[in-house]
């Protein structure tokens, strides 16, 4: 059924009796052409590109949970394509674009809501930084705006100008990022893709892959029986290793918990996305009012979902060295998500040396605003074969070769990406 | 020719204020003193010279050297444990230059490090002392948990601290001994008498002896 | 968090430093007497960028930083997050230790 | 104001006691009993809410004095703007949020229920416009046929462009609840810790006799009470335990446990989370009692308190019962009724309907009656009074009726009447002003699932009580669903005895208190099912019928229940609502309630400040600062200070005149490059490396050799990651055979330091050699330009001989100055002058720069910043943070021939791998404007000579920049594809940033006297 104004009328003159699934609830075939493993808003969109841009209709997406219940439904919803090396840049501006069209797409309203980014800077240091990257940008045909301290001001007056420990200096722009509704994304998806032929299984854990004479993977065993595969692609950021490792692969990632706050609902207060540069903090605001807020990881490997005090306290220091009007806002819900942290910040997206199994991970604290172009790329890449453009440097065997893409330049070492 | 002088000057040159802080009226929760003219000598084992090593230091101090974290006072110094097979002797400064005689009397079994200027000694006592304390530092300062001798590296604000429990004070009052780091002093000190500032505080100079 | 630092007994996490994985051991420069370098490069890829990433008990580095400044060695469980055991790097302190992992 | 008469009710009420005090009764309170109730009527208290002028005793809520003033309407709901009023007596409360006091204090959504009543607290009720009464956004409510759950996933739409501008500012001013404050909080806060044996969470029956039992055993126990009195039910219900009465026992239980020196009582303190290995957090409200906190204090201190084991006592919450108008003001829970009449002597309405279908909410009856007021009814779908409480039916003539309550009527003034229908569908009206509901308790779970432990049915109880709980917490009393007294004292006791025991306490527990265990029977009632909307979230507004909607559209599973109807997610946190959601979501699908499943129980409990997890650290104290041993005497020259990590360093010297920046430093330049001038290098991290092996080890952590370095030499050192890339770079010196005194980069010294100890105790333990940051033992300075030995000279001791012959470039010793002072004497440059390092102990530090000052004063020596330190080492190619940014390699840098090949190194082999070997890389390279008037911008990119800028075409970029004041224009260095190999070609600059585009030479790096002649001068 179309979503409208009018279809929702209607709908209410009959109590809204009439609505039906938002996605289908079918059980699981004996074989697909393509198996994607992970309900989340990667794997639902790849299925969606699969059917309406690939027209590969005969897919599963297998989640183990619920759809969207694993980082999907745990980032602060940030769009953005403000990143400085090849690689990164045409990728994110490519999903900034499939996110300006979303909604009509889909049929969906995912609350895409370009408001704006600032990356707020400190330092001269800071600030030639910026610029190296805002001038990628606009190389790269993408919008970037380098302010001043006096058009921070105007921009966001009420940050802490006074007596801050570091003081602003200035901040790179971009007018086009913004949020989405994160959990309106997955549905917005799954509705969509279902409608294309995908058949979405829920509570269905992969254990084991199916692998012929030749090694070759030719199906999943699931908690739901074994599914034949023509090919299978796995989407499940947070446990890539664990997944990987019932073909037989190690990868160059580690799993770490990243902690989220929101706040109570409160009147507009913040007009877009600030993030602090001499502290772990940025913040954005919900359309239900909250304050949606983060920061720098726990810093251990960890599967719990949860983290623990000092990230919280770094982050709400952070919080009140730019914004003190805060501090009596009440922070009202804390969890945390397993971030799938590669080994130069940047995602994996590629064939794996194991025949018929495809690869599509690493995503670090990207992977929200990467969902649209994650789901084409991958698509693409298990339609054709061959990497899109856009993705063809997230090669897995870059780490071997030396042809890192490390935006933060910290090296092998994931907790300080 | 031009004449110099070497005035010594002090990390806290600036952010010590004797005199009485904090709530109005006399009331002294806190007593902060920072302890000038120290001698710091940082001794690290060398590998496979814990005995030596213990041994020298019987010789110069008249102790052996704390194998756990605690301080102990021996001949002209305490000896404060800083880490595995690693201790500070902590001493008044005198005209002898210590740390030559030190590097003497370890050589060849232990590494030498002089920390007299890299380190400030902070002393806070008074009958609030352990309320003030809960505030930046996250140890447990109990008598059972941390009785006198006591010691442990910790960190205050984010940067490392060593800290040792002295004797009680006349009027029997707990108080601790920390070092922190020079560069940090003038700015944990503010930190310091912030968390004190409820209880009232006493701050004031002295010279190790 | 509270780990329990061999030489310091129990600390808060604020006061410790993450590295990684333990299990991993360098490799020797010259795995194949410096023969061909491809072997090397393949030894030291192993080393610095795959890992199991465990959801279960992992051996991992820490470093007291905030407190006596030793590398420690614990077996943690990274989806309870409970600790099973905290050991002192091999070359932690004076002891005379052999090369880490021999 | 409510429409009661003051005079008749009043009248009912039997005075118990002498009526001197009733006498201060202000008039406004038409609702306050004239006796009992904690409250001290000796200390009447002024307050107003929405601008009117209200009083209050000591001892009451704000909420209880807006009942005992009569109110009823307090807010507005989120979505459809309905009038609400006080649904509960503590913090699970969804209803009545206020915003409270006003201007830089402003604190929106703040429970009424929960805030104490202090002289001159101002409240405002919220989301409303322009009045309470009169709340135009309440024409939602018109629109809520539209207005069902996830309805905004569905439209909106289109046109595509309207979302920004006209949608979403739309929503977005109507929803959120109250406004925050717009300008800097004025109230401090601070964090504490905290340690002890037994944690015991809950101050009610059966926390009170845990810490007893635990104290007496001689643990070391902390109790922590929300509430601002201990006795949690108690303080409601009363009841008799050990025969006493029970506010006489809790009078005991709290002087027996004052006296015990081992246990800590922290009342007004909320335990919120329990994190890893014990550690749970607090938030204690210190001064919100008050208008403005003392000086000195805290508005609020958060508390993380480690403790061995925990007693969960946290207690039990009221559920409501989902029926058309459960939500008009006045129907409230039937506990919280009792709770205002009993504790706060203030009466919620004059003839009052109870609700329940469990025999808890029968206790209403009695507690209404003892206040004068009137049942109107007793509605119990069961159709008896259980038979502990059948006396009460002849003893006050009770209207028992069997049924449930169907309808509500009222409006913003509460409730006037409701609708009861039986189970034949016969419906009859009674009228009645407060609606007293009890759909059962759910036990306080919710600490025990922090760590995922999932909560398991108990249907005798119709409630899920605790699962697997977190390592070292016990749950107790009603919190583990024992919900008569007696349990609670019983199992309260012996969890306290079990955790004290098991922490080693050996001490007598003494003996559990006794009461009676009376009966809890209930029939489990989920949703009257009826015309108008039966609401399920309160705050949220979502409805049973959002409920049955999300299921047909296959959002089933609890987690998509709440995120597409947003069940749950209020402040309150689905408290109330929760499991009356899932029950109804369970009987749609035709699922039980345990198949159906809990959503994840996330901290806080209950919504913490911002400012209370800061702390201290805001503003200024956001992070400790650094100073310079000569910070203050620079700070008397004027100088300009940056923030380079946590160190303040002198970033230039202004003088009278100059016009900006730039000509300062210019000035300083020119003053260095002509004749001498000096800075303090303090901050850079410096290290002893000390031991037999000390060569051997900074062997393997450079790329160039250190163990080959003669005593007495300085060598310059390039450290790489295990990756290939640079980390670091510094100059070391060997003070001796088994002594290396090691320097990093301001920025990486701690990084750098936690390398090398990793690199000591894990990777080489088998070399003997120790480590030491001796950062802030030596104060050091660099002294530069062709006048620098002179000055020297004029410092050290007339013995000391600083020639060429005796002191070459790179040399390093001790030297005695003039007035007794040892120091350390580097000739090293970074300027590429004639310069020396010295460095003296930090107490000289001061003394230093102004014997630097007097020495040099014959040759106008002039003290000088990071920015002229920094146009030098740019004058001279020399790279640093900008060029050493984590991605570059040695080669990069032009120091690739620095690698040795003789020797393993921390980065040998990674540095090998083709991509970092690629002839294309981008490498370090000069660059200058062909305009000379022209000035260089950092971040500025490169591209060919006539090429369109893109992808294709981006070739590299502008690391660092300065004005050269000896090139006498803009000069940079940048990292260029293939730059080596391109010294002299034209290139463009493209900088759209700011809108700059000119060309410029790629040249060598070196721009001044690349010979090096005068540092070795």
């Amino acid at each position: 059924m179309k979503y409208s104004i009018f279809s929702l009328a209607k709908a209410a003159l009959s109590g809204h009796k009439g609505w039906t699934r938002a996605w289908r609830d079918p059980a699981p075939k004996s074989r697909y052409d393509v198996v994607i493993i992970g309900g989340g808003g990667h794997g639902l969109a790849t299925a969606y590109f699969l059917a309406h841009e690939y027209g590969i209709r005969n897919v599963a997406v297998l989640e183990k949970g619920w759809i969207g219940s694993g980082n999907a439904g745990r980032n602060t919803t940030i769009i953005r394509s403000n990143y400085g090396l090849p690689g990164n840049t045409g990728f994110y501006e490519l999903s900034m674009k499939l996110w300006e069209r979303m909604e009509q797409d889909l049929n969906y309203n995912t609350m895409v809501s370009q408001r704006g980014i600032i990356n707020l800077y400190h330092s001269d240091a800071q600030r030639d930084a910026f610029a190296r990257r805002g001038n990628t940008m606009r190389i790269n045909g993408i919008d970037a705006e380098l302010l001043d301290a006096e058009q921070i001001r105007k921009e966001l007056p009420f940050l802490n100008y006074n007596n801050a420990r570091f003081p602003i200096m200035g901040g790179l722009l971009q007018r086009r990022a913004g949020t989405a509704r994160h959990d309106a994304v997955v549905w917005g998806y799954a509705r969509a893709a279902s409608e294309g032929g995908v058949d979405i299984i829920q509570n269905c854990e992969v254990t084991g892959f199916v692998r012929d004479a030749n090694g070759r993977v030719t199906g999943v065993e699931t908690s739901r029986g074994r599914i034949g595969a023509g090919k299978v692609g796995m989407a499940v950021a947070g446990s890539s290793s664990r997944v990987a490792a019932m073909a037989g692969m190690k990868l160059p990632i580690e799993s770490h918990v990243l902690q989220a706050f929101v706040s109570e609902a409160i009147k507009p207060l913040i007009p877009g996305v600030i993030t602090f540069g001499a502290g772990h903090f940025y913040v954005s605001q919900s359309d239900k009012g909250g304050l949606v807020f983060g920061g720098d990881l726990d810093g251990y490997n960890s599967y719990a979902q949860r983290g623990n005090m000092p990230v919280m306290e770094d982050v709400c220091e952070g919080g009140m060295a730019i914004m003190p009007m805060i501090g009596r806002v009440r922070m009202l819900r804390q969890w945390g998500g397993i971030m799938d942290m590669s080994m130069d910040g940047t995602p994996i997206i590629d064939k794996t040396p194991v025949d018929g199994l495809y690869l599509n991970a690493g995503w670090c604290y990207g992977g929200f605003k990467a969902t649209p172009a994650s789901g084409l790329v991958f698509a693409h890449l298990l339609a054709r074969d061959e990497p899109r453009p856009e993705a063809a440097l997230f090669r897995l065997d870059r780490f071997r070769r030396g042809a890192m893409i490390d935006e933060k330049g910290q090296g092998a070492q994931p907790n300080l990406h | 020719m031009a004449e110099f002088s070497w005035n010594t000057q002090s990390p806290l040159g600036r952010a010590l204020v004797p005199g009485h802080h904090g709530v109005t009226g006399t009331q002294v929760g806190v007593t902060l003193e920072e302890v000038r003219d120290i001698s710091l000598v940082q001794v690290m084992t060398r590998r496979g010279r814990a005995a030596e090593t213990a041994k020298a230091a019987k010789k110069v101090f008249g102790i052996q050297p704390p194998a756990s974290p605690s301080a102990a006072v021996g001949r002209h110094a305490t000896l404060i444990w800083s880490g595995p097979d690693q201790f500070i002797a902590f001493s008044a400064r005198s005209a002898e230059d210590q740390f030559a005689k030190l590097s003497e009397a370890f050589a060849g079994v232990a590494s030498l490090s002089d920390q007299s200027d890299g380190r400030c000694l902070i002393r806070i006592g008074g009958p609030r002392v352990r309320q003030a304390l809960a505030k930046f530092c996250s140890l447990d300062l109990d008598d059972r948990a941390f009785p006198p001798g006591a010691a442990a590296t910790t960190s205050i604000d984010h940067t490392a601290m060593n800290i040792w429990r002295g004797a009680d004070s006349p009027d029997g009052h707990t108080t601790f001994n920390m070092l922190v780091f020079t560069s940090f002093a003038d700015s944990l000190w503010h930190t310091i008498l912030d968390s004190a500032l409820e209880y009232g505080v006493q701050a004031s100079l002295a010279h190790a002896a | 968090m509270r780990i329990a630092c061999p030489f310091c007994g129990e600390r808060e996490n604020g006061e410790f430093t993450y590295l990684g994985d333990a299990s991993p051991k360098r490799p020797n420069f010259a795995v194949d007497g410096g023969e061909s370098p491809e072997r090397a490069e393949d030894a030291f890829y192993d080393y610095v960028y795959l890992r199991d990433n465990l959801a279960g008990v992992m051996r991992e580095y820490w470093y007291h930083g905030g407190g006596c400044r030793s590398w420690l060695v614990a077996e943690r469980n990274t989806v309870t997050h409970e600790f099973i055991s905290v050991t002192a790097a091999p070359g932690a302190g004076a002891a005379l230790a052999a090369r880490a992992g021999e | 104001m409510s429409g009661y008469s003051q005079s008749e009710p009043l009248a009912r009420t039997a005075p118990m006691e002498a009526n001197v005090r009733a006498s201060v009764t202000p008039a406004s309170q038409s609702h306050r009993l004239r006796s009992d109730g904690m409250i001290d009527r000796q200390s009447p208290l002024h307050f107003s809410f929405d601008g009117k002028a209200m009083t209050g005793f000591a001892g009451d809520t704000l909420a209880s004095a807006l009942i005992a003033n009569g109110v009823k309407l307090v807010g507005r709901s989120f979505k459809y703007h309905r009038p609400r009023g006080i649904v509960t007596a503590g913090s699970e409360e969804p209803s009545a949020l206020v915003e409270m006091r006003t201007g830089a204090r402003r604190e929106p959504n703040t429970r009424a229920t929960t805030q104490e009543l202090y002289d001159g607290l101002i409240a405002n009720s919220q989301n409303r416009w322009p009045s309470l009464r009169r709340d135009f956004m309440s024409v939602n409510q018109l629109f809520a046929p539209i207005f069902v759950a996830g309805f905004y996933y569905k439209t909106f739409m289109w046109p595509a462009k309207f979302w920004e501008s006209i949608y979403e500012p739309m929503i977005r001013r109507a929803a959120g609840l109250g406004k925050s404050a717009e300008l800097p909080d004025p109230d401090h806060y601070d964090k504490a810790w905290a340690h002890c044996d037994v944690l015991v969470v809950g101050g009610g029956p059966a926390g009170l006799s845990a810490a007893l039992a635990a104290g007496r055993a001689g643990s070391r126990v902390i109790l922590v009470e929300e509430d601002t009195l201990l006795g949690g039910r108690l303080l409601s219900d009363g009841g008799e335990i050990d025969g006493l009465d029970a506010r006489e026992w809790l009078r005991r239980a709290s002087r027996e446990l004052a006296s015990l020196p081992n246990v800590r009582v922290m009342t007004r303190t909320a335990l919120f989370g329990v994190y890893d290995g014990g550690t749970y957090a607090a938030l204690e409200r210190v001064s919100d009692n008050v208008p403005v906190p003392d000086r000195h204090q805290v508005r609020q201190r958060l508390w993380r308190i480690v403790a061995k084991r925990s007693v969960v006592t946290a207690g039990a919450i009221e559920r409501p019962v989902v029926f058309p108008g459960n939500d008009r003001p006045g129907v409230m829970m039937a506990s919280a009724v009792r709770t205002y009449v009993n504790r706060f002597a203030a009466l919620p309405g004059r003839r009052v309907a109870v609700f329940t279908n469990n025999d808890d909410g029968w206790r209403t009856v009695e507690a209404i009656h003892r206040a004068g007021a009137e049942i109107a009814a007793v509605v119990d779908p069961r159709g008896e009074a259980p038979s502990q409480y059948g006396r009460l039916v002849d003893t006050y003539d009770l209207r028992v009726l069997a049924g449930v309550v169907s309808d509500v009527k009222g409006g913003v003034d509460g409730v006037r009447g409701i609708a009861v229908t039986d189970k034949n569908g016969r419906t009859q009206r009674i009228d009645t002003d407060c609606l007293a509901v009890s759909g059962g308790w759910n036990p306080n779970v919710g600490l025990s699932c922090f760590h995922r432990g999932k909560p398991v049915w108990r249907e005798d109880i119709a409630a899920f009580v605790p699962g697997e709980a977190p390592r070292g917490m016990t749950m107790a009393g009603a919190a583990n669903g024992d919900f008569s007294l007696g349990a609670c004292l019983r199992d309260g006791h012996a969890a306290g005895a079990k955790a004290a025991s098991e922490c080693g306490a050996a001490g007598n527990p003494g003996e559990a208190s006794t009461s009676e265990d009376e009966a809890y029977a209930i029939a489990p009632l989920w949703h009257v099912k009826g015309k108008g909307k039966a609401f399920v979230d309160f705050q949220h507004d979502v409805t049973a019928s959002d409920v049955t909607l999300a299921q047909r559209e296959g959002f089933e599973s609890v987690e998509h229940l709440k995120r597409y109807t947003t069940l749950g997610m209020a402040t309150d946190q689905g408290k109330t609502s929760n499991i009356n959601g899932l029950a109804i979501m369970a009987e749609a699908s035709g699922r039980t309630i345990p198949e159906t499943g809990t959503t994840i129980y996330r901290p806080p409990y209950a919504p913490v400040a911002i400012g209370a997890f800061a702390g201290h650290h805001r503003d200024e104290n956001f992070h400790a600062t650094r100073l310079t041993p000569s910070h203050h005497w620079a700070a008397r020259q004027g100088a300009v200070f940056v923030d380079t990590g946590l160190w303040k360093r002198a970033q230039w010297y202004p003088r009278a005149g100059e016009k900006d920046w730039l000509e300062s430093v210019t000035r300083e330049v020119k003053a260095v490059r002509n004749g001498v001038g000096f800075c303090d290098v303090s901050t850079l991290g410096k290290v002893d490396v000390r031991g037999a092996d000390a060569g051997v080890f900074l062997d393997r952590v450079y790329i160039n050799a250190f163990s080959s370095l003669a005593v007495g030499k300085a060598r310059y050192g390039l450290m790489l990651r295990e990756d290939g890339i640079v980390m670091d770079d510094g100059t070391t010196s060997r003070l001796a055979e088994d002594h290396y005194f090691l320097t990093t980069t301001t920025a990486k010294a701690g990084p750098v330091m936690q390398h090398l100890e990793f690199c000591r105790q894990v990777l080489f333990p088998e070399l003997d050699v120790q480590l030491t940051s001796a950062t802030d033992q030596w104060a050091q300075f660099s002294i530069a330009g062709p006048n620098t030995r002179k000055l020297l000279q004029a410092l050290v001791d007339p013995s000391e001989d600083l020639t060429n012959e005796d002191f070459p470039f790179m040399g390093v010793r001790e030297v005695k100055l003039r007035g007794g002072v040892t120091a350390r004497l580097f000739r090293i440059s970074f300027s590429g002058e004639m310069a020396f390092e010295i460095s003296v102990p930090a107490r000289y530090g001061a003394a230093m720069a102004e014997n630097l000052m007097i020495a040099g004063k014959p040759y106008g020596v002039t003290p000088y910043g990071t920015e002229a330190l920094g146009v030098m080492r740019i004058e001279k190619g020399h790279v640093a943070g900008p060029e050493l940014n984590g991605t570059t390699t040695a080669d990069d840098l032009g120091l690739g021939k620095m690698m040795s090949k003789k020797k393993d190194f921390i980065g040998r082999v990674m540095a090998g791998r083709e991509a970092l070997t690629a002839p294309n890389r981008q490498v370090v390279v000069g660059i200058k404007p062909l305009d000379r008037a022209r000035r260089l911008r950092s971040g500025a990119h490169v591209i060919p000579k006539g090429a369109v800028p893109g992808p294709q075409t981006d070739q590299g970029y502008v690391t660092s920049v300065c004005f050269s004041p000896m090139l006498d224009q803009w000069i940079g260095l940048g990292l260029v594809e293939r730059g080596r190999e391109r010294i002299g070609e034209i290139v463009r600059i493209h900088d759209p940033l700011r809108s700059e585009d000119y060309e410029a030479e790629i040249c060598s790096p070196v721009f001044y006297d690349p010979e090096g002649v005068r540092q070795r001068g």
